[in-house]
């Protein structure tokens, strides 16, 4: 089916958000110390749909967030008491915007593990109660490199409304999905649009036109590219190379890199009990950790760094695309830009794929 | 203002946030076992009477103290904490609590300096023969932590609150 | 030439005079020219400090700012009594930088005290920066013959932890630059003993009674003079000792000399330019032994001032 | 999973009265971990006992707590009553509900309870993470070394050699006796000190299980309580003892003449000399300062007069090692030097003089064969001021402390004094007479009445000399006047003060010392002989002034206590140590640093499984360790733990309420 | 500042004389002007050594690394990194013999935006204490004592005491516990650091607000007295985390209580937690 596509400008978009922020729960980048994290605002003074890609932290907090209460247990002689937790906050009606394509993107990714042998209901829920507004960049990182992944920036269905910025300021809203297009449908008042353009009727074609020239130059923009084919190929085929303890040598083992990724998924359990009460927490948890593998007999099998990135790398590139078909990378730099000493996981997958090339 | 902190107790790091009625504050204190806690014996052999409202763990001196247990108890079940040693030159091993002291200071200044009330943190010199002191050092410390009503930063989400 | 900053003090100006002068002839020889604190002001002795304590170290700091002004390191005192206001303030304010800094805003107009200029008596000047061997060098009239009492009454080296020179109890300073001169410092148990200075108007009495102890002990030993190194010492020890001599009934005839008086009387200078008519005790007397040695007399009395005994013999 | 037992006690009303003890059992029933909780009317009486050691069978409890009185009271009590179930003592924990609620809450019986239930909560919580413990016992070298033959020294040496232990007795002298050796007679009974001592200094050489090592010092001591290792150097005596028969020919013939330490230098010695007549070992030794033979090369005269040959130039110090299992320390004590008095004029005035240099004057073996006499002139004084405190109680020239025997020996020497200068008269400057001990105050009373010496109170402020004599001006504060008197002879009784080396001693055994010098005891009350390393105990004045009968009950003391610790094969020790979990040990060392006992040395091990290159990390000697936890808390690692008050346990504690 | 040039040959000549096995400096990062660290063992690879004023990293965090370890490693440290080496070297963590130190006379770095870092305006050891060659004029003069008053302590300290517990909580609120603070600090060397231990994880395991109270507070003190200011932690805190906050507010309570030196300016010195002075002020115990 066709989705409804709304033209507006500037201060029309800025009155849409007002609207929403203020009739819906709504998250949107906000900025703490610098950088930008999405969080729940009721203003738009407060927030920054516009936020630059590099200091954006993704969106996987308001699904996966880094510590959430899974259950509640009162343990006495009586026996032990196990109690759902309080209701979760992240599983309200909502809206996100001010998302990026990678973000969006990266829920496509996520929904595929936490749909597999075990469907994961809290985040069911949050996915299905959000509905995510995402403005596509005009122009790319210097660590970006979405575009060179296996999935369509363009084209992309992974939000709920695409905006777009046109060109004379005009800014197109699409719907992208049917709960993108009912939730458009009931909060784009038709004040805010501007020009004749304002419903899918019209000069439908002028807007196709023009997104597709904004994607361009977007495209165009990319320092990074790299052909993610080839790559997955050689990887899968490299395990015992030396080069990723040349790509290591530089990691200080932090969890930076995992914990900002908006695909890894990774997560501990632990619990906290304060006299006879205990939370139990699902909390972040990162393979570049040196205690990740460590096992109650005292083994552990990725005791060195490289064998902790060779694990990143394959993770990424090669396992989850063997076990459901995507890369569990979205191309958004995010790593890199986060990571103390700058490693890309770029130039890793690159550098260690062409050494295949050579060998 | 002074009528309404009287009628609400409410916690001065967080002044939002308003107590019970009947609340009563809880205190941790950590003794060493040859000064401190044998002056808190000396107390109740002595029948010296003082709120009911601290929690006494012995350790072997106030060296044993790692600043953990401050801020575990802060985490937790306290509101406030009371260390207590061997006077300066008393300890039992030497040199314990002079080593304590220095890590005491820091450790204070350090909660002070990210939103604890100072009176949250607290230290005295107890000796064995001290019984009225310690009486008179929990009275103090009771009051003082009474004054600054119920601690909510950093709470663990499952402490209730009693 | 050495440059000295000098706080001269009220009483060179009066009481002493022949201090001032005399002290003045024998740095010439000893090639020190004194340079005067522009402006100096009372040191505050005996009146302030038991007042307040402000006006007592304000008084004293705005000397040693003003001295700070000059070049020179040290300051010399030549009265005892404003050395020991000066030198009291500036340990304090060294010890104590708050105290220092406080202080300060009473005068703070004349500038900041940084505390760089040390403060000393002229006699600790004398032993200490010129040397007792330099003095020997310019003695060009040795006052052999003379047996003097070197008497450095209670404000030249105490309190100990404040002047930190020589011995509080049995000082040797002046005895060693006596010697120097010529002259045979006498055993003397007296030299610290108190002059009773304090009393001078309020309690005569006492005062005759502990001045004269000190001359009777300065006869005990031997001396035909006195020798002194503070304005007050000198005025109680001369003055009075008509009063003494009629109060026990004993006639003592010491005069009472300023270590600098003597300096400028071996380095040559003639008797006319030493002021001596200014003392009540006449001085002929007992400079009449100059010249006078008599060698069993020196045996006896010129015994080394801290006895070191050989440690071992062989027969 | 843990299963606890809590035993909860009425203390018949002391507890019961003030706090309700049945809703306490009831909370605690319903903490998850507890099995079994009772309480009782006594719980430390033998049928409380009983209802512990039946529970512990009954319901297979693997941890116990006992709500009661203070731990320190009945610990112990309770952790026999586990043992003789079978269950490791150390799995007890006690909750103070007495002494820490029930008394101290009397008016408030709900808060009482609701504190006492906090209370057991903790204890249930800590006891969970208690570990089993047993005692540590660690083999011991039954031989003692005494450093310092003294009196101290020699009557430590001879109480444990007669209980058939070995001892090494040091003593840095050519002679052991000590000070006690120059006294002429001895407070309150005039004992001839030289005839009491003698004899045991006798015994001391002669005694089978007494090794004495004169003229030589300790310079290392290593190792731990039980598995000390000293090493002692023998200085060169130049003298070879072996061969030596002590006839005297040497110094006699030896043509050097030093001033006699003996004497305090009232006289003179050869450069080979005994230091005294009755010395033990009665050798004489080459004093290598002074022999012109030693420093010049000419002379060499005690070598040819020597029969034996006994004399050896070549001789060189020499180290030898013992080891041994417990240390006494009896270095004794040195008289303190008057020299800041300076306006008594001492140093200027000969006849002022020290009060062990009087003693010496009045003994018969002295340098003025037991008469006094003024160093100046050599007459027999008649008026003799004797000044007390010289140095002690004066914070402003001396020291802060009452040095205890100087109120006791002057009056001691006045009675000499009379007794050899029959028409002499004594003066006594004092500020108080502190005459505490068994015939003290008696002794002092009739030596007044006796000698009729002058008792003036008050101190000296200044000695000066007139002719002759020596004018002391003071002031009787008892007339309130200035006084004077004319004397012939002053004599300072001076200060006794630490031994100038014992901060160096102290450093080399590892052991504290205060800001006089003296060495700490471990306990100033209940451990006055021992420091605080174990297997160093501290005998007579090196710990604090004290007269004769103190330093001998001290030092019999510390024998005592060296046979305590010798008592069996092995020493058995508290377990509540430090330990080291090796795998997060970093190897900072820094617990080194803090501990006071020396407990942690470092270690090599292997970097990991199997590895041969190996890495530093500490290690606790847990022999040495007294459980302190002090290296606990600044491990950033969390490397160590303190054995009874492990992280776990305490933070259990924290987290139970 | 540059000493691109020096470096480069001091490096090449150490790989040829056989005296290092590995080479620890920066290199320019591929993308845009500014350094990472480059661990060389290949003496080719010397010509990509740079040193300038965008040289920020704290590099004897790279003495930690299993590519460092038990191996001859020659370093380049600045003066704060040097401090840092003179911990590590009394807290025997590395062996003076193994390293060859290039000590650099710093003018100061800069950060992203151009800007001279704000521990490096403040800075009181600008010369390297550790060195086996020294690059630049040495500028500090007298090194005991100087300590530099942080205006932002002085400014949250007059803050009352709400709103500074307003600020932190969001402080700790924004930590998401990656241990980027703890791995990139040359002094955090434990064999597995105590908040992952399990005595911590037991009632501190979940990444909460009061987690990261428990953990940076635990970490702060653990560097009390030894933290060198070198700000490798904040810059690599992904929330750029004000944390130096921590570490200068427990400086200048150690500075002015116990008058300790700066952390690592002098050898052997361990810091202040490590010993005590009688005289250590007593005035807040009761």
């Amino acid at each position: 089916m066709s989705f409804s596509t709304f033209v507006t400008d500037k201060p029309g978009l800025q009155k849409f958000y007002e609207a929403v922020l203020a009739s819906h729960e709504t998250y949107a980048p906000a900025e703490k110390f610098g950088k930008f994290d999405f969080k729940l605002v009721s203003r738009i003074s407060e927030c920054d749909p516009e936020s630059p890609i590099a200091k954006t932290q993704s969106i996987k907090p308001l699904f996966f967030p880094r510590s959430a209460k899974v259950m509640k247990y009162v343990a006495t002689s009586a026996g032990t008491d196990v109690s759902e937790v309080d209701e979760d906050p992240l599983a309200v009606k909502r809206i996100i915007i001010g998302a990026k394509h990678c973000d969006a993107r990266s829920l496509q990714v996520l929904d595929k593990v936490y749909n597999w042998d075990y469907i994961d209901t809290d985040y069911q829920k949050r996915r299905e109660n959000t509905v995510i507004i995402s403005t596509r960049c005009d122009k790319a990182d210097t660590h970006c490199f979405c575009t060179s992944l296996d999935y369509d920036v363009e084209n992309l269905d992974a939000m709920d409304v695409l905006v777009v910025n046109g060109a004379e300021g005009k800014i197109y809203l699409r719907a992208r999905t049917e709960k993108g297009e009912t939730f458009l449908k009931e909060n784009f008042s038709q004040q805010l649009a501007v020009g004749s353009e304002q419903s899918e009727v019209g000069s439908r074609h002028s807007a196709e036109e023009e997104m597709k020239k904004q994607y361009a130059a977007f495209a165009e923009s990319f320092r990074l590219k790299m052909n993610y084919k080839e790559v997955n190929e050689r990887l899968s085929k490299i395990f015992d190379t030396p080069e990723f303890e040349k790509v290591s040598a530089n990691c200080v083992s932090c969890n930076t890199c995992a914990f900002i990724c908006p695909t890894c998924h990774c997560f501990k359990i632990s619990d906290e009990k304060v006299k006879d009460t205990g939370l139990r927490y699902k909390s972040y948890d990162s393979c570049n950790n040196g205690y990740f593998t460590l096992m109650a007999g005292g083994h552990n099998p990725r005791p060195a760094k490289y064998r902790r990135w060779r694990q990143r790398a394959m993770h990424k590139f090669v396992y989850y695309k063997e076990r459901f078909g995507e890369n569990l990378c979205v191309g958004c730099g995010k790593c890199t830009i986060a990571c103390p000493v700058n490693i890309s996981i770029f130039e890793v997958v690159n550098q260690v794929a062409s050494a295949g090339i050579q060998e | 203002m002074e009528a309404e902190v009287k009628d609400q107790l409410v916690s001065i790091e967080k002044p939002e946030l308003i107590a019970p009625p009947d609340w009563e504050p809880v205190i941790m204190g950590i003794l060493c076992n040859w000064c401190s806690y044998a002056g808190s014996d000396l107390t109740g052999t002595s029948r010296i009477q003082y709120p009911p409202n601290i929690r006494i763990i012995r350790v072997p001196c106030s060296s044993r103290v790692d600043p953990w247990f401050l801020i575990k108890s802060l985490q937790t079940t306290a509101d406030g904490v009371l260390v207590s040693g061997c006077h300066p030159g008393d300890c039992h091993y030497i040199s314990g609590n002079y080593y304590a002291r220095r890590r005491f200071l820091v450790t204070k200044k350090l909660l002070n300096f990210v939103g604890f009330h100072e009176n949250r943190i607290q230290f005295s010199w107890v000796s064995a023969a001290e019984g009225p002191k310690f009486a008179k050092v929990v009275i103090k410390v009771t009051d003082d932590i009474k004054k600054l009503g119920p601690l909510h930063l950093y709470k663990k989400e499952n402490f209730e609150k009693k | 030439m050495k440059k000295l900053t000098y706080f001269p003090g009220c009483s060179a100006h009066g009481t002493s005079e022949e201090f001032d002068s005399t002290l003045k002839l024998a740095l010439k020889t000893l090639d020190v020219e004194l340079e005067d604190i522009p402006d100096w002001n009372c040191c505050g002795a005996t009146s302030a400090h038991v007042m307040t304590e402000n006006l007592a170290y304000a008084l004293p700091m705005r000397n040693l700012v003003l001295a700070e002004k000059l070049e020179n390191t040290t300051m010399g005192i030549a009265c005892a009594s404003c050395y020991q206001r000066m030198k009291v303030t500036k340990v304090h304010m060294d010890e104590n930088p708050e105290l220092a800094k406080r202080i300060n805003t009473t005068v703070v107009e004349e500038g900041t005290y940084q505390g760089t200029v040390d403060v000393k008596s002229m006699l600790q000047y004398f032993y200490e920066d010129i040397g007792v061997e330099p003095i020997r060098e310019k003695v060009t009239k040795s006052l052999a013959g003379l047996k003097v009492a070197c008497y450095y009454g209670c404000l030249l080296t105490r309190p100990k932890n404040i002047t930190k020179f020589d011995s509080p109890e049995y000082p040797v300073s002046m005895d060693q630059i006596c010697e120097a001169l010529g002259a045979t410092a006498t055993e003397f148990d007296y030299k610290t003993e108190c002059c009773g200075a304090s009393f001078s108007i309020s309690n005569t009495e006492v005062v005759l009674n502990l001045s004269g102890q000190i001359l009777e002990m300065a006869k005990e030993s031997g001396a035909h003079a006195i020798v002194v190194a503070c304005p007050l010492c000198q005025s109680n020890l001369d003055m009075r000792q008509p009063d003494i001599e009629k109060q026990l009934g004993v006639k003592y005839d010491i005069p009472i000399f300023y270590i600098t008086q003597l300096m400028a009387l071996a380095f040559g200078y003639p008797a006319s330019q030493l002021k001596f008519p200014k003392h009540i005790v006449p001085v002929e007397g007992a400079l009449a032994n100059i010249g006078k040695i008599d060698p069993e007399a020196e045996k006896k009395i010129k015994k080394p001032i801290k006895a070191v005994e050989a440690e071992s013999e062989v027969e | 999973m843990a299963r606890v037992g809590v035993f909860v006690c009425f203390c018949g009303a002391n507890i019961a009265e003030y706090l309700d003890v049945p809703q306490v059992v009831e909370e605690v029933k319903r903490i998850r971990e507890v099995k079994y909780a009772v309480d009782y009317k006594y719980m430390c009486s033998d049928p409380g006992q009983g209802l512990i050691r039946d529970a512990i069978v009954q319901h297979k409890l693997t941890s116990i707590v006992v709500a009661a009185c203070s731990p320190r009271m009945h610990e112990k009590t309770f952790r026999k009553a586990l043992s003789d179930a079978g269950m490791n003592p150390y799995l007890l924990e006690v909750a103070n509900i007495r002494e820490h609620s029930s008394w101290v809450h009397q008016k408030n019986k709900k808060a009482a309870t609701d504190k006492a239930m906090d209370l057991c909560r903790m204890a249930v919580a800590k006891s969970i993470a208690n570990e089993q413990l047993h005692e540590i016992s660690v083999p011991v070298t039954k031989r003692a070394l005494v450093i310092g033959g003294g009196i101290a020294g020699i009557q430590a040496a001879l109480d444990i050699a007669d209980a058939r232990i070995p001892v090494v007795l040091v003593e840095k002298s050519p002679s052991i006796g000590g000070k006690m050796a120059q006294l002429d007679e001895t407070f309150p009974t005039l004992d001839c000190s030289q005839c009491i001592l003698t004899p045991k200094m006798v015994d001391v050489a002669s005694h089978p299980y007494i090794e004495l090592i004169p003229y030589a010092e300790v310079i290392e001591l290593q190792g731990f309580v039980g598995n000390y290792k000293a090493k002692i150097k023998k200085k060169a005596s130049y003298v070879n003892f072996k061969t030596c028969t002590g006839c005297g020919a040497c110094w006699q013939k030896c043509p050097v003449k030093v001033a006699n330490e003996y004497n305090l230098g009232l006289d003179k010695r050869k450069a080979i000399y005994t230091p005294f007549p009755q010395a033990v070992p009665n050798k004489p030794v080459i004093d290598a300062e002074h022999c012109t033979m030693l420093l010049k090369g000419k002379c060499g005269i005690c070598a040819k007069v020597c029969q034996p040959g006994a004399i050896d130039y070549q001789m060189q110090d020499e180290v030898i090692e013992r080891e041994i299992g417990a240390v006494v320390v009896a270095t004794g004590y040195d008289m303190w030097d008057p020299t800041p008095y300076e306006e008594y004029g001492v140093g200027r005035f000969k006849d002022i003089i020290t009060s062990l240099e009087f003693e010496r004057m009045v003994s018969a073996n002295g340098p003025t064969n037991g008469v006094p006499l003024r160093p100046s002139d050599g007459k027999v004084p008649k008026n003799v001021v004797f000044i007390k405190c010289i140095g002690s109680r004066d914070e402003a020239k001396g020291i802060e402390y009452c040095s205890k025997i100087c109120c006791m020996y002057t009056t001691k020497h006045t009675i000499l004094l009379h007794h050899k200068v029959h028409d002499s008269h004594a003066y006594v400057f004092y500020m108080d007479i502190r005459a505490a001990g068994k015939g003290y105050e008696e002794f002092v009373k009739k030596a007044q009445t006796d000698t009729a010496a002058t008792y003036l109170r008050g101190r000296v402020s200044k000695i000066y000399k007139k002719g002759d004599k020596l004018m002391v001006r003071g002031e009787d504060a008892q007339i309130g006047q200035v006084v004077e008197v004319e004397a012939d002879l002053v004599v300072l009784a001076t200060a006794v003060s630490a031994p100038k080396d014992n901060p160096d001693l102290a450093r080399l055994l590892g052991i504290s010392y205060d800001k006089y010098g003296y060495l700490s005891e471990a306990h100033p009350k209940l451990r006055p002989v021992e420091t605080a390393k174990a297997g160093i105990f501290l005998a007579g004045c090196t710990q604090a002034p004290k007269d004769i009968p103190e330093t001998v009950s001290q030092a019999s003391a510390c024998a005592a206590k060296v046979c305590g610790l010798f008592a069996g094969d092995t020493m058995k020790k508290d377990p509540m140590v430090s330990t080291i979990n090796i795998e997060y040990c970093s190897g900072c060392l820094n617990c080194i640093n803090v501990c006071p006992y020396t407990a942690i040395v470092t270690d090599e091990v292997p970097i990991g499984h199997g590895s041969k290159e190996l890495r530093t990390v500490a290690y606790i000697n847990e022999g040495v360790c007294q459980g302190c936890g002090s290296c606990v808390a600044i491990c950033r690692s969390m490397a160590i733990n303190l054995a009874g008050f492990t992280d776990p346990q305490i933070i259990n504690e924290i987290v139970s309420i | 500042m540059n000493y691109t040039k020096q470096i480069q040959d001091i490096a090449a000549k150490l790989f040829a004389e056989g005296k290092i096995d590995v080479f620890v400096g920066y290199r320019v990062n591929g993308f845009d002007d500014n350094q990472v660290p480059a661990l060389i063992t290949d003496p080719q690879d010397v010509p990509k050594l740079v040193f300038t004023d965008k040289s920020v990293f704290n590099l004897v965090n790279y003495l930690k690394s299993e590519h460092t370890r038990r191996k001859r490693v020659g370093l380049v440290v600045k003066g704060c990194d040097s401090r840092s080496l003179n911990l590590m070297l009394t807290e025997s963590q590395v062996k003076r013999e193994n390293l060859y130190v290039i000590g650099i006379c710093c003018e100061g770095v800069v950060d992203e935006t151009g800007q001279k870092m704000q521990n490096c305006v403040e800075c009181a050891v600008p010369d390297a204490v550790v060195s086996d060659e020294l690059l630049g004029t040495p500028m500090s003069g007298s090194l005991t004592l100087t300590y530099r008053v942080n205006a932002d302590i002085a400014k949250l300290s007059e803050m009352p005491l709400t709103e500074r517990a307003a600020y932190f909580e969001e402080v700790f609120e924004n930590c998401i516990r990656c241990n980027a603070c703890r791995h990139s600090c040359p002094l955090c060397y434990c064999a597995k650091c105590c908040i992952d231990q399990e005595t911590a994880t037991l009632y501190n395991g979940a990444n909460t607000t009061s987690s990261a109270f428990h953990a940076l507070m635990t970490w702060s003190l653990h560097l009390a007295g030894r933290c060198v200011d070198c700000r490798n932690c904040e810059k690599a805190c992904p929330s750029h985390l004000p944390l130096h906050l921590l570490h200068k507010q427990n400086e200048s309570v150690i500075y002015e209580n116990f008058q300790e030196h700066l952390a690592g300016v002098i050898p052997e010195d361990r810091g202040a937690f490590y010993k005590y002075s009688l005289k250590d002020p007593d005035d807040f115990i009761m």
